[in-house]
């Protein structure tokens, strides 16, 4: 076997998650001679679509519109998302739920058959669709089943791709490794779509699963691309202490209930409504107290535990969500997951016990620098998801928000693709190689072959993911930020002298984490660089030293480019249409 | 919840196997910490962070839904990510890769050969005729879900098949997980796919190889219960051939 | 490249668990069931030869020997019955709406009907 | 090799028409009949005459016995009692065999197994005639 086999497909699609997979079925449809890759680093069903939980969102029933569901959108981003795509979304969006319900999705159901929705964060209308309280693994496995019927579609499962081939001036192909062989290959592609999900994995207390390390990220930024909206990081406000693991905004959506030490409603006191008795017909209201915004929310907690209203244990301070009025019937038909997660790794059954939450990081709503068609910069390369920004999120993404977006950019990114790869040919086959060639030597020079190196990958990432929870958390500063800034930057420089146990080939993942982290620490950097330029308090980014929104100075999207010389910022303006900048209001409708 | 402070440790015997310097598996004991609130995998992941980076296997949501994480726990196919260790202490506790599954290193497996099975059955809706997708959703009552949602609740951990003694010696058998899910389609209301399924799910190497051990239910950590999807299966089978035989049964 | 690593199950892997052994253990009740059958073909054999034959078959069934077998048979009858009755709500699933009627519920019935004809097989032997 | 494309058909697929669906009938209707008398019938006529209790002592003399056989109600009863779980062992053992490192000799175990329970049904049949 040569040592650099080169593979080819017309469409390549990195990340097999919610979005990948949603791309490939859409470019297999679109022309059955097209052939398209799916290259992951695990197997498709291991993807993190598979962990979202509560819902997915698109107007549905005649009481919603497609109005409220484009202005709930736009004021839970605080008016960063850009209107043209946040309308393009809202209204594909039904098509495409209906879409996944034909594909077999086994959504939960109203008594006449008809799909059901339930209530979720800063929502004028109740419009999340939900299969239980695991929506995002039934989505992914309908998603994953139903490409396994196309013939055109073949997947390179466990292949992590370390970087974006570029030749004249378009991207056309990725250098991949193969984790069962360690070869590292070409694989060309007339266009190839980002599809690798977030980077909730520089964070230490984060939802995202381990393979959450933002590749897909530093692989643009490495190309050129921008990276945009970096410094919005989501804190989802319920999460279980020390792991992090996920406890959906759906059990508050179905009317859970959020307290403090003194078994206090403590949101009442941060603009966020007045609490009704949880027995209230009208409880949980709409856009207020526990359904209000995930940023707000999280915020909340943090001046709780400022003033001593939290309860500390031996991962941090918690506070409570407290789900027993449900009852048992219905904790178990609309929350199952809940109930198990809680049981499994906190010890507690919520049907009797309060459950201990605190913030976690959970998405990332920056990332990759698209237009609404999905294109990014550079000619042939796309990005999907939640690896890229369109951007609907803007400034804080709205629950339930997520799972749509992968579908309904997922299938104009795969029809973009297709049709890019139809009017491109590959350029120069040779020279394509010899970079993926060049990279191969380079791994193997810099991981494998490297004698003397004294750091240990874990060491490094500890203190990355610690500098980035003490100065780029939910409250921030500039002189916060920039020591979490010089710490990355003497983290880059140790870096370069990691030492790896493994140098064998065959499933090395001691290599593809350090792979991981290397890409990690330029997804941290452009965090914490976009973070200390905007010096505004915008959604999930809070400065203390600057409060107020400033629609004046930062009504607009950050643009983060690598260079030689450290990060350089550009702003684009936001695109406003039929919603001017006004003032975020929940508690009141 | 233990403090972190804490001093104990326990015993862990892995399972090694480096395909590129040795022939044969060995067993390798590592010490790590105790944590009441420590999975086997936390357990790994201290390993490979702290001790011996060398060590390989498959993980990531660690919350249980992902299914990449399956390993032989003390024997027993097990979901890494939720095996206590205060379930094993002070005992040492001894991981292996899932058995009935190739080893390509450590504690990783092969699943070539369950992909291809799962692709076999035909896990995705099949109709005679599309609805358009502007006429919306087909319908389906709370009921008609329930008639297959557990068995739609399959992670692919592949646990099923590490406790399946027909599995461990039949090459071709098909295996608890897969013909689940083939049952799971054919048991959609929104689904007339069966006939293509026939061969798979009813065939030589379908439900008739199974003898009921039934431990496949008994690891499956999401309740799945393919031992009931494959009887089920059965009756529905034998009742079809018998009505074959009938003089005006229909051959297949 | 070397290919991956198999492991054998071998022949002794119903040794390896609890479960697996009882799994054998009601498998190996076929073994005790069809050897009952063929002694009792035996003994309807000798019913049909005359009052004679079954006679010194009985003598013969009712040595220590074969009560020790039949004890043990019946002790693998009741370890199928047992095994039997609770699979069935794993063969036959019933609905109430989207309510699935408790495996519980689905086993009972058979022990009631399994005492009914036990009674009624007793009471026209005996009668 | 390269991409992880799944080919299909299944390399160990033999296709066609299989014929346990019949076998796995007669097991299972085997099972059942099994489970419901089998425990009854090994009692009474394995044990309850040998330890005579009670009415059962008068009950096994000859004439009692070959008086109650002879109803042809009783012989089909005892026929499908003795038949069809014949069947049901034989699967049981036969897959049983190749659970425990038979499997080589797979189709050879199949056919002793049920012939064995055919000629015992044969012999049955002809038992419970010439009572």
């Amino acid at each position: 076997m040569a040592e650099y086999e080169t593979l080819e497909a017309d469409i390549l699609v990195v990340g097999g998650g919610g979005a990948g997979l949603r791309a490939a079925i859409a470019c297999a449809e679109i022309d059955p001679s097209l052939s398209v890759a799916v290259i992951s680093k695990v197997y498709p069903m291991r993807s993190h679509t598979v962990a979202a939980e509560g819902g997915t969102a698109a107007v549905i029933k005649s009481n919603d519109s497609l109005e409220d569901h484009a202005y709930d959108t736009v004021s839970g981003s605080d008016w960063l998302a850009d209107q043209d795509a946040v309308w393009a979304f809202v209204k594909e969006a039904p098509e495409e739920l209906i879409q996944m319900e034909h594909w077999g999705c086994p959504w939960s159901r109203e008594p006449d058959g008809s799909v059901a929705v339930r209530p979720f964060g800063g929502m004028k209308t109740e419009r999340t669709w939900f299969a239980a309280d695991k929506t995002g693994f039934h989505m992914l496995h309908a998603l994953f089943q139903t490409s396994l019927k196309y013939d055109n579609v073949t997947r390179y499962d466990e292949w992590f791709v370390t970087k974006l081939l570029v030749e004249d001036g378009r991207c056309q192909g990725v250098a991949a490794l193969e984790l069962r062989t360690g070869k590292l290959r070409a694989i060309l592609g007339k266009a190839v779509i980002l599809c690798t999900g977030g980077a909730g994995r520089i964070f230490p207390f984060t939802t995202n699963g381990s393979i959450k390390t933002g590749d897909g990220m530093a692989l643009a930024y490495r190309a050129g691309v921008a990276l945009k909206d970096m410094e919005f990081v989501q804190y989802h406000p319920t999460g279980l202490p020390g792991t992090g693991i996920l406890i959906t905004e759906a059990a508050r959506g179905e009317g859970g209930i959020m307290v403090n030490k003194h078994g206090d409603r403590y949101l009442q006191h941060y603009d966020l409504g007045k609490p009704l008795d949880v027995h209230d017909p009208n409880h949980p209201q709409l856009r207020q107290m526990e359904l209000g915004p995930r940023d707000r929310l999280s915020q909340a907690f943090v001046k709780e535990m400022e003033k001593g209203n939290t309860i500390e244990g031996p991962y941090g301070d918690f506070i409570y969500l407290d789900v027993r009025h449900l009852g048992e019937k219905k904790i178990n038909k609309k929350i199952p997951f809940v109930r198990e997660l809680a049981k499994n790794y906190a010890g507690i059954d919520p049907v009797h016990e309060t459950i201990p939450v605190r913030p976690v990081v959970h998405y990332m709503m920056g990332g990759v620098h698209t237009d609404i068609e999905t294109a990014t910069s550079l000619p042939g390369l796309f990005a999907i998801g939640e690896c890229a920004c369109v951007s609907i999120n803007g400034a804080n993404r709205l629950g339930s928000n997520s799972l749509t977006e992968l579908l309904v950019f997922g299938a104009r990114g795969g029809k973009n693709a297709a049709e890019f790869a139809s009017e491109n040919a590959i350029s120069d086959k040779r020279a394509l190689e010899a970079q993926a060639r060049d990279e191969g030597e380079r791994i193997v020079r810099t991981f494998i072959l490297k004698q003397g190196g004294t750091e240990r990958i874990s060491t490094i990432r500890d203190q990355m993911t610690k500098a980035m929870e003490a100065g780029a958390g939910i409250y921030r500063t500039e002189s916060s930020l920039k020591e979490t800034w010089d710490t990355l930057m003497r983290l880059r420089e140790r870096f370069e002298k990691i030492a790896l146990d493994d140098r064998s080939n065959v499933y090395n993942t001691d290599l593809t984490t350090a792979l991981e982290l290397d890409f990690m620490l330029d997804v941290a950097a452009s965090v914490a660089f976009s973070a200390l330029e905007r010096k505004e308090s915008r959604g999930s980014h809070q400065r203390t030293d600057y409060p107020d929104r400033d629609d004046a100075k930062y009504l607009n999207h950050t643009l983060v480019y690598r260079t030689e010389a450290g990060p350089r910022v550009e702003y684009q303006d936001v695109v406003i249409t039929k919603w001017p900048p006004a003032e975020r209001t929940y508690g009141k409708k | 919840m233990g403090t972190p402070t804490t001093q104990r440790t326990i015993k862990l015997e892995v399972f090694r196997y480096r395909p590129e310097e040795e022939d044969e598996p060995t067993f390798q004991t590592y010490e790590v910490p105790y944590r009441e609130d420590w999975v086997v995998l936390d357990a790994l992941n201290h390993i490979k962070d702290t001790v011996d980076g060398t060590l390989s296997y498959r993980w990531s949501c660690r919350m249980g839904v992902c299914g990449s994480c399956g390993m032989m726990v003390n024997g027993y196919p097990k979901l890494t990510c939720a095996a206590f260790l205060r379930d094993y202490y002070p005992n040492a506790i001894r991981v292996e890769p899932l058995v009935n599954f190739p080893v390509e290193r450590d504690l990783v497996i092969n699943m070539d050969d369950f992909m291809r099975k799962l692709k076999a059955v035909k896990p995705w809706i099949i109709r005679k005729k599309e609805q358009p997708l502007a006429e919306g959703e087909y319908r389906q009552t709370p009921a008609e879900l329930a008639q297959y949602k557990q068995f739609s609740m399959c992670i692919n951990c592949m646990l099923c098949y590490s406790a399946c003694p027909v599995v461990g010696r039949e090459e071709g058998f098909i295996g608890p997980a897969v013909l689940a899910l083939g049952q799971r389609y054919n048991l959609d209301s929104r689904d007339q796919g069966r006939a293509q399924r026939q061969e798979t799910i009813f065939g030589h190497e379908g439900i008739w190889e199974c003898t009921f051990v039934g431990e496949c239910s008994t690891v499956c950590p999401k309740d799945v219960d393919p031992a009931g999807a494959i009887q089920m299966a059965k009756v529905q089978g034998a009742m079809e051939y018998m009505k074959t035989l009938l003089p005006w049964g229909q051959r297949s | 490249m070397k290919p991956p690593l198999n492991r054998n199950m071998g022949s002794t892997w119903w040794l390896s668990r609890g479960a697996y052994f009882l799994i054998m253990l009601r498998e190996l009740s076929a073994v005790f069931i069809a050897a009952y059958l063929v002694f009792f073909l035996i003994c309807l054999y000798k019913v049909g030869q005359g009052p004679e034959a079954y006679g010194a078959y009985l003598r013969f069934l009712w040595s220590p020997g074969m009560i020790l077998f039949h004890l043990v048979a019946l002790a693998f009858a009741l370890l199928h019955m047992v095994t039997w009755f609770n699979a069935t709500p794993k063969a036959v699933r019933v609905w109430r709406g989207e309510e699935r009627v408790p495996p519980a519920l689905m086993i009972g019935p058979n022990y009631a009907v399994w005492a009914v004809i036990t009674a009624f097989i007793i009471w026209v032997v005996l009668k | 090799m390269s991409a992880h494309t799944v080919p299909n058909p299944l390399p160990h697929s033999k296709g066609g028409r299989t014929h346990e669906p019949f076998w796995w009938s007669l097991f299972s209707a085997g099972g059942v009949v099994a489970a419901f008398v089998m425990p009854v019938l090994i009692f009474l006529t394995g044990l309850a005459g040998a330890f005579g209790w009670g009415a059962a002592q008068e009950a096994f003399t000859y004439d009692h016995i070959a008086n109650l056989i002879s109803n042809p109600l009783i012989k089909i009863f005892l026929f499908v009692c003795v038949s069809l779980p014949l069947f049901h062992c034989a699967h049981r053992i036969r897959h049983s065999l190749v659970d425990v490192g038979l499997g080589g000799i797979k189709t050879p175990l199949a056919v002793v197994s049920y012939l064995s329970a055919a000629v015992l049904t044969v012999f049955c049949a002809f038992v419970l005639l010439r009572i």
